[in-house]
């Protein structure tokens, strides 16, 4: 696979960075000239994971968020999130829909959930004490112009 | 991400405006809290006209505000969801709680 | 002066990333809820930095631009634009409103000029054959709610 | 960006829309440039009001369409920029050069 063009992000585990992940991210994407709902489906499946590196990763710690994107021939985009927080124990009991280790009715469970159905495939490898890699790919249509 | 609550009788609506997602979710949480659980609406209206992105964390806004209102028998209407919203929505089921439109 | 907030950025010399730049950057500022002008002004002056590094840092070759954006206490936004290209041989001429070494009529040596005139604060660091940074500065208003 | 053409007798309107900056800056004056040459308008209308930004790579765009319309004795109008577009043209001294508005 040829790699066409890709970026690099790091920055604070602070809420208000949620907002400026999506934002970074899309614009990126934009380059492809994708829908708006190829847009909004990349923006909800970063938010996700963005927000666990937060809430779950760093919980009440501020920690480095690292992303990357890499864009290849054919327009599959490839996003990267990544924290050196806690961990996950059990993957796949985490990527079940409805799971979640927040039980104050904040948090839905559902997030690996959304990023599941709103792209075409997500990956997660996870260190206990380490850390956790998101890597969640999507292949945007060719436009005819 | 604001609110603006407005009255129509015993009907309250709660505009939202902005982004909806963790970093803003529990002061938006807060403030529409504070007004249902004072004043009971019969019918509490979320309008999300103005919201123009919404995660996963707006789920448990709905879902919570649905069980709040169910203690006193009151009924929650969500509109204006564009289809991104519609999208995360209808994963988590909150189309089969809430009336919708 | 203390450090509220901030974000690192990496991505390649390729003219596609001139909207992403402004993009990102502007998304990042946007955490600080500035009003319409101080965006674009943070926008047209990035734009120039970042537009520098890919005509002239790197010519015609591709290699990393590197970003960072500082929020520091009083809103003080501090933008570096970097990149390991060919350098300024006399950073004071480049400067000059309507130096340019382009004279194809595509560049208006106007770039330094535009980035002083949207910006509190303009530093460039060159060395010749290894690369130049832009530095940036621009305090936002505070608002009242 | 993108760039759409049209004639009102002999005055030719190039209608700009997106951003103007060094990516597209080339494509853009090619496209106005060929058909400049061919039809030589006696006026030249620039239509910024689709663009939601320019940076100094647009003055080189502007400053050259000037020329080649004295070149043919014709003149140049930019309508429709935003203030930040104008406050880079200013900077310029555009003003001085074609008529606005
Ligand atoms: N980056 C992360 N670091 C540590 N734990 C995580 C991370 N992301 C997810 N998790 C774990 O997986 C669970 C499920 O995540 P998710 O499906 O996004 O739901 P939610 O965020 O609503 O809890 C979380 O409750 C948390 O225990
Ligand atoms: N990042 C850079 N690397 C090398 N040379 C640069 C860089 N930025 C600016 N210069 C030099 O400074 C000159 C003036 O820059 P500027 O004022 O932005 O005008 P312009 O880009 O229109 O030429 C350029 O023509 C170039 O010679």
């Amino acid at each position: 696979m040829k790699l066409v063009n890709q970026m690099k992000l790091t920055f604070q585990s602070r809420s208000v960075n949620e907002g400026f992940a999506r934002g970074a991210i899309s614009a990126f994407v934009a380059t492809l000239d994708p829908t708006v709902e190829e847009i909004s489906d990349i923006k909800t499946a970063v938010s996700e994971a963005v927000t666990n590196c937060i809430v779950h990763g760093y919980r009440d710690t501020i920690g480095q968020i690292h992303v990357t994107v890499k864009i290849f021939e054919d327009q599959l985009v490839r996003i990267t999130v990544r924290d050196n927080g806690c961990g996950i124990e059990d993957v796949e009991q985490a990527m079940q829909p409805l799971f979640t280790t927040v039980h104050t009715g904040e948090r839905s469970g559902l997030g690996f959930t959304v990023m599941e159905s709103f792209m075409d495939k997500v990956k997660v490898r996870s260190v206990p004490g380490k850390g956790t890699t998101v890597t969640l790919d999507k292949r945007i249509a060719a436009r005819e112009d | 991400m604001s609110v603006k609550i407005t009255y129509d009788g015993a009907v309250m609506c709660a505009a939202l405006e902005g982004e909806l997602d963790h970093h803003v979710a529990a002061s938006i949480r807060r403030e529409i809290d504070d007004a249902v659980t004072r004043d009971k609406p019969r019918e509490l209206v979320l309008d999300f006209r103005g919201v123009s992105f919404m995660d996963s964390s707006g789920i448990g806004l709905v879902m919570g505000r649905y069980r709040i209102q169910q203690e006193h028998e009151g009924t929650l209407r969500v509109e204006g969801t564009s289809p991104q919203i519609r999208k995360v929505m209808r994963l988590a089921g909150l189309d089969r709680l809430a009336k919708f439109g």
